[in-house]
């Protein structure tokens, strides 16, 4: 069922937004790729279209992976490791006719950002909060764009998959070394 | 006549004994009313993504044991249930029975538990240990089941950890046997209280347009009188098999979406629990609980998976590059997304209400933060 | 009459030193320290009993390791198992607070934060000099007794708000806040609840209420007539009110206010606080005795010729009801601020006016017909509250039945 | 955050102590010694058997921690169910469940706000060395005992109720032995009691507490 209504939505927008509809890509659970400037208005359709609660919208970064999740079109060719970049998946849900889409905005993993669509379903506020704070999108239209999760003055975007992990955070170490001797020397004396 | 005074800007938690953990809320009051609520989050943030990337696909299990720690199995499920759908692993049969088992039980634990915080949070301390005197009950059937307590790890990839045998099921049906008469209890001690009605009858509502808004699951989008219940309307695993109700808000008392009703759908739900539970112990079949799979390796792909946890959906994006370790997994909180709309859903309700609204909601801070 | 035992006690002393003041000095300070010490014993007793009723209710067992590790045995009959039930709790906890650093936040307002404890504490205890303990015994007879205590009672709630505002935390003055509107509101149908039996009476001093309540148990003032019988709830309505306890718990709400006015409060000015509450409900439960369930009588006529058992029996009847408070704060949720006003303005003013309106009516009419009218129509209310109460039990009974 | 917030009680009693010494070994002060020997005993006596704790969750292990509060395992047989929401009335701090970063700040707050003497009981294994997120938390603090003293460990995770209980009758025997004041000063010389996640001024967004 859902990878019918998949395509019949497929045409739809493809039909409504010509260009900025990427391709439909067929997996186990199929998407459509969507251009990141208009992924605003493709969501304020998909809402009219009686999609109207978004289950998740997730950040990825392809950086270090291995073979594409999405399936190659030659199979014959070696399975070849997909662009570095962050995507932005956004899982879409009907309550009336209990269907399921994905699109997906692929974004420039040096400066990522897209517009935001905190305005169409009122959820997507902090899921958008926590793509920034875990990846550094920047979301471009959104209320109060900070980070959630971790403390204001964290550095640096955690789940990307270049992360280093911080030393120590305001002198806390961080990699906890074996106990410290003054600790046990202390007892010992006493 | 009205008069108002200067906003008083008041912290709430994340030591508070109402916010059910580590949440901070932000009160904006005038006198006793709350102009706005703001949620702060992040004080459990435990890196549950981060660290799914880096352990293999089975060893994620665990940590989403600890995502939501009320109801664990839910969450190991969805996340199984995603793995398997993307490595095209088979359950056999008795594996599944074992899982809505054990899945069921989880739910009325969990229920049990927001039953009796909630009657704390209203200021009736003595339910809370009455529900967890019957919780320790099922805990006691977990524990043969799985050999732990609260965190299981009893759902693997392809199966189930251990048989549920003959005697967990005689067990089950006797917790069936006490439950069934322990409920009418917990509606003379709280749900018909006239206090208790009083304080939680018309207060907090959540409309069913804010409740997809912000895209609330589970029991709270229930009491909004809305049949949305992933069993029935996404089946997985076996539950087409079983009969039984899609609990939704009775309105008995208050408007649907409050309070009360948020509160009542999940004591009915605990029945409509101990209906399937019934039906699962008569129907289980012989066989193995689980797949022989040595090394679990999917195939490249991604999927979305969504299972009916205690709180709501409970989905996991997950994606494989043909790895051992998933390359990225994405958990979807139901706790996460009823929060996020706390701000809208929260005015110009009283300090006292606001407690109310909160514990109705029945927020698991673990899951907010992951 | 009822100083009787007082003046002769007074003489006696004045006798021995030849020195009428100083007997009055040394009299006051020997009652005080009677009462005090008195009221320390049952302060201590008090919080046990809440934590074993609470468990007890709970299906847990309380304190039960918290004792001497011997067992007592008395002529080889073992009278205290291991532990002793518990019963070290009642010191352990006492010491232990009187222990603890004793904190004052850095921008509080030191004095009024020392103050408050204090202050809540004496005016608590004012209160037990004019309760008449036994015939011919008041500690101190003064004629406007009841004035004295809703006067003492009123203090209390300055304390609370002292404590609430001194501690520079912005929940504890929430908690004052709500203390003040909420002892401010329960003071009126009290005090006319009081009002019709200062009324039925004829006379403001304690001692001369309880004396009006001779005999049979017929005559307390809330069997013998309906009117009073109505303000005899109201009164122990609002008394759990003025007490803050559950279901009128709201300036110490814990799910709300963290702890209400006394958030910020630790070590001995915390005892002092609780040791209040405490007291405080033992106040208002003797309070309750004496003017509508017969004093220090025992309701048998003929029992009330020995007048040592007065302390007895009137301590008995305020502890019972001590232990229904204790049962109802176990039992009960809170009610939210407004509701709470509500409840108050609405229902429980209108109603003690009505009782007070009708206690004066029935002032006027003393036949035999009309007493016995009166009494009927307690007897109904009773028996539809127990009537109630067995349905209840009867449900109970029914659904244990199918278990087994 | 060495501020010398020793109770005045037990300074009076070393005071008269080390007076009594100084007086020699004549018999006054060996009686008064004898008499300090049993007023120790009575004090720590009642402390350890009114151990009230803060009711204080962080993730899982607060369901065990109610869980041993409740019916079946019943914390108040010890003399310790009476669960304070203030800090300033409690006396014991069960740190129950992962400290991040984030919360690590306000758990050492907490500590601070509670009045003398506390004790902390590390409940799980994230508490007491950051456990299953031990090597990929980035925000997880590797143990509590790095902004406040532990005196006690429960092991598990979650621990079980036993454990917990366990964990309380060893701080009980600790405190009879007089063992929890070497460890809170061993504890007070390492180099974890003075960071600067602690002692810095507080950020702004906890300030308006």
């Amino acid at each position: 069922m859902g990878i019918t209504v998949s395509k019949t939505v497929y045409n739809q927008l493809k039909t409504q937004f010509g260009d900025a509809i990427g391709e439909y890509i067929e997996t186990a659970s199929p998407f459509i790729e969507v251009k990141s400037e208009s992924i605003r208005e493709v969501a304020r359709f998909c809402k009219e279209l009686g999609f109207d609660s978004l289950m998740c919208l997730s950040a990825v970064d392809t950086k270090g992976m291995k073979i594409s999740s999405s399936p190659q079109e030659n199979k014959t060719q070696k399975p070849a490791p997909p662009k570095e970049e962050i995507q932005v998946v956004y899982h879409l849900n009907s309550t009336f006719t209990r269907d399921k889409i994905a699109l997906k905005v692929c974004l420039d993993r040096t400066s990522p950002r897209l517009p935001s669509v905190s305005s169409i379903w009122g959820v997507a506020n902090w899921h958008e909060r926590e793509a920034y704070d875990m990846f550094g999108v920047i979301f471009d239209g959104h209320p109060a764009l900070s980070r959630i999760l971790c403390p204001e003055d964290w550095e640096g975007w955690p789940l990307r998959k270049d992360y280093v992990f911080p030393e120590r955070y305001h002198d806390v170490e961080h990699k906890r070394k074996p106990s410290g001797a003054e600790f046990l020397d202390g007892e010992k004396k006493q | 006549m009205t008069v108002h005074g200067e906003e008083l800007v008041i912290n709430m938690g994340p030591q508070h004994p109402s916010t059910h953990g580590v949440l901070r809320l932000l009160l904006k009051t005038d006198g006793e009313v709350v102009g706005e609520a703001l949620p702060q989050i992040g004080y459990l943030h435990r890196c549950f993504e981060k660290s799914a990337e880096r352990v293999s696909w089975n060893g994620v299990v665990p940590y989403t044991d600890r995502m939501d720690y009320v109801a664990a199995i839910s969450n190991e499920w969805s996340f199984v249930l995603a793995a398997e759908k993307l490595g095209n692993a088979t359950v056999p049969e008795r594996g599944e029975y074992c899982r809505v088992i054990s899945a069921e039980l989880q739910r009325i634990a969990s229920h049990l538990v927001a039953f009796g915080t909630f009657g704390i949070d209203m200021g009736a301390f003595t339910p809370f240990l009455h529900a967890f005197r019957d919780r320790e009950k099922i805990l006691d059937i977990l524990e043969m089941m799985s050999g732990a307590r609260l965190l299981y790890h009893y759902i693997r990839i392809g199966g189930v950890m251990s048989d549920c045998d003959s005697k967990i099921c005689e067990m089950i049906k006797l917790f069936i046997k006490d439950m069934r008469t322990r409920l009418p209890e917990y509606h003379q001690l709280l749900s018909y209280n006239r206090i208790f009605i009083e304080r939680t009858a018309n207060v907090g509502i959540i409309t069913r347009e804010q409740a997809i808004n912000y895209n609330i699951t589970g029991p709270n989008l229930r009491a909004t009188g809305m049949e949305w219940d992933l069993r029935k309307c996404d089946p997985y695993s076996i539950y087409d098999r079983f009969e039984f109700k899609i609990a939704v808000g009775t309105c008995e008392h208050g408007v649907s979406g409050d309070s009360w009703n948020r509160y009542m759908v999940r004591l009915i739900e605990i029945e409509e629990s101990l209906k399937i539970l019934e039906q699962a112990v008569e129907q289980i079949p012989a066989g193995p609980i689980s797949a022989a799979i040595k090394v679990f390796k999917p195939a490249p792909g991604e999927i979305y998976a969504r299972t009916e946890g205690a709180r709501g959906e409970i989905g996991f994006y997950v994606i494989s590059d043909g790895d051992l370790k998933p390359f990225r997994v994405k958990a979807k909180s139901p706790s996460f997304c009823a929060l996020s709309g706390f701000h809208e859903y929260s005015r110009n309700l009283m300090i006292a209400d606001l407690v109310a609204l909160l514990g109705s909601i029945d927020i698991v801070l673990g899951e907010v933060d992951r | 009459m009822s100083s009787f035992l007082q003046n002769y006690f007074v003489s006696f002393i004045a006798g021995l030193l030849n020195h009428q003041p100083l007997a009055w000095i040394l009299y006051g300070i020997i009652s005080g320290a009677v009462i005090l010490g008195v009221l320390s014993a049952y302060g201590a007793l008090a919080v046990y009993a809440e934590r074993k009723i609470m468990a007890f209710m709970q299906c847990r067992l309380g304190p039960m390791e918290v004792g001497p590790e011997i067992e007592l045995r008395i002529a080889g009959m073992k009278i205290l198992p291991k532990g002793w039930y518990g019963l070290g709790v009642l010191i352990a906890d006492g010491i232990k607070l009187l222990g603890k650093e004793d904190t004052v936040p850095a921008k509080a307002d030191s004095l009024i934060f020392k103050l408050a404890p204090a202050i809540v504490f004496a005016a608590t205890i004012t209160s037990f000099v004019v309760i008449p303990f036994a015939p011919f015994f008041t500690p101190a007879d003064i004629d406007a007794g009841i004035l004295v205590i809703l006067a003492a009672s009123s203090i209390v709630a300055v304390g609370i708000v002292m404590g609430g505002y001194a501690s520079n935390n912005k929940w504890s003055l929430y908690g004052a806040i709500r203390s003040v509107a909420q002892v401010v509101s329960y003071e009126v149908p009290m005090g006319l609840a009081l009002l019709s039996v200062v009324m039925t009476t004829g006379s403001l001093a304690l001692a001369d209420i309880a004396d009006n309540q001779s005999g049979w148990a017929w005559n307390w003032h809330a069997f013998s007539n309906v009117w009073l019988f109505i303000a005899a709830i109201i009164y122990i309505i609002s008394s759990l009110a003025e007490t803050n306890r559950t279901p009128f718990d709201i300036p110490e709400a814990e799910a709300e206010l963290v702890a209400g006015y006394h958030t910020e409060y630790s070590g001995m000015r915390f005892a002092l606080f609780m040791f209040a509450e405490y007291i405080n409900m033992l106040l208002v439960s003797l309070i309750a005795s004496v003017f509508f369930f017969g004093g220090y009588y025992s309701g048998i006529q003929w029992l009330d010729r020995y007048y040592f058992l007065g302390p007895f029996v009137l301590g008995a009847k305020a502890l019972l009801l001590v232990i229904i408070m204790i049962w109802l704060r176990w039992t009960l949720p809170r009610f939210r601020v407004d509701q709470l006003m509500t409840l108050c303005w609405k229902a429980m003013l209108p109603l003690s006016i009505i009782a007070f309106v009708g206690a004066a009516a029935a002032l006027f009419q003393t036949s035999l017909v009309f007493a016995i009218f009166w009494r009927f129509c307690i007897l109904i209310l009773l028996a539809l509250f127990a009537f109630e109460v067995a349905k209840g039990i009867r449900t109970k009974s029914i659904s244990r039945k199918a278990t087994e | 955050m060495n501020e010398g917030r020793i109770e005045e009680f037990e300074d009076l009693l070393h005071s008269i102590r080390s007076t009594s010494t100084r007086l020699g070994e004549s018999a006054v002060a060996m009686r008064l010694d004898l008499m300090l020997k049993w007023a120790d005993w009575c004090i720590s006596t009642s402390r350890l058997n009114s151990l009230w704790p803060f009711s204080f969750g962080l993730a899982c292990c607060a369901i065990e921690m109610m869980a041993t509060a409740a019916s079946r395992f019943d914390m108040d047989r010890f003399g310790a169910g009476v669960f304070r929401a203030s800090p300033r009335q409690a006396d014991l701090m069960i740190v129950a469940g992962t400290v991040t970063y984030k919360m690590g700040e306000r758990v050492r707050r907490l500590w601070h706000q509670m009045p003398e003497p506390k004790w902390v009981i590390a409940m799980g294994a994230c508490a007491t060395n950051g456990g299953p997120y031990d090597l990929n938390g980035y925000h997880v603090m590797k143990g509590v005992d790095l902004v406040v003293p532990v005196d006690v460990y429960a092991p598990g995770c979650p621990p079980r109720p036993e454990s917990l209980l366990n964990a309380l009758i060893k701080l009980q025997d600790n405190i009879r032995t007089g063992r929890d004041r070497q460890i809170r000063a061993a504890w007070e010389r390492s180099r974890w009691s003075n960071n600067t996640l602690t002692t810095a001024p507080l950020t702004k967004d906890v300030q308006n507490n």
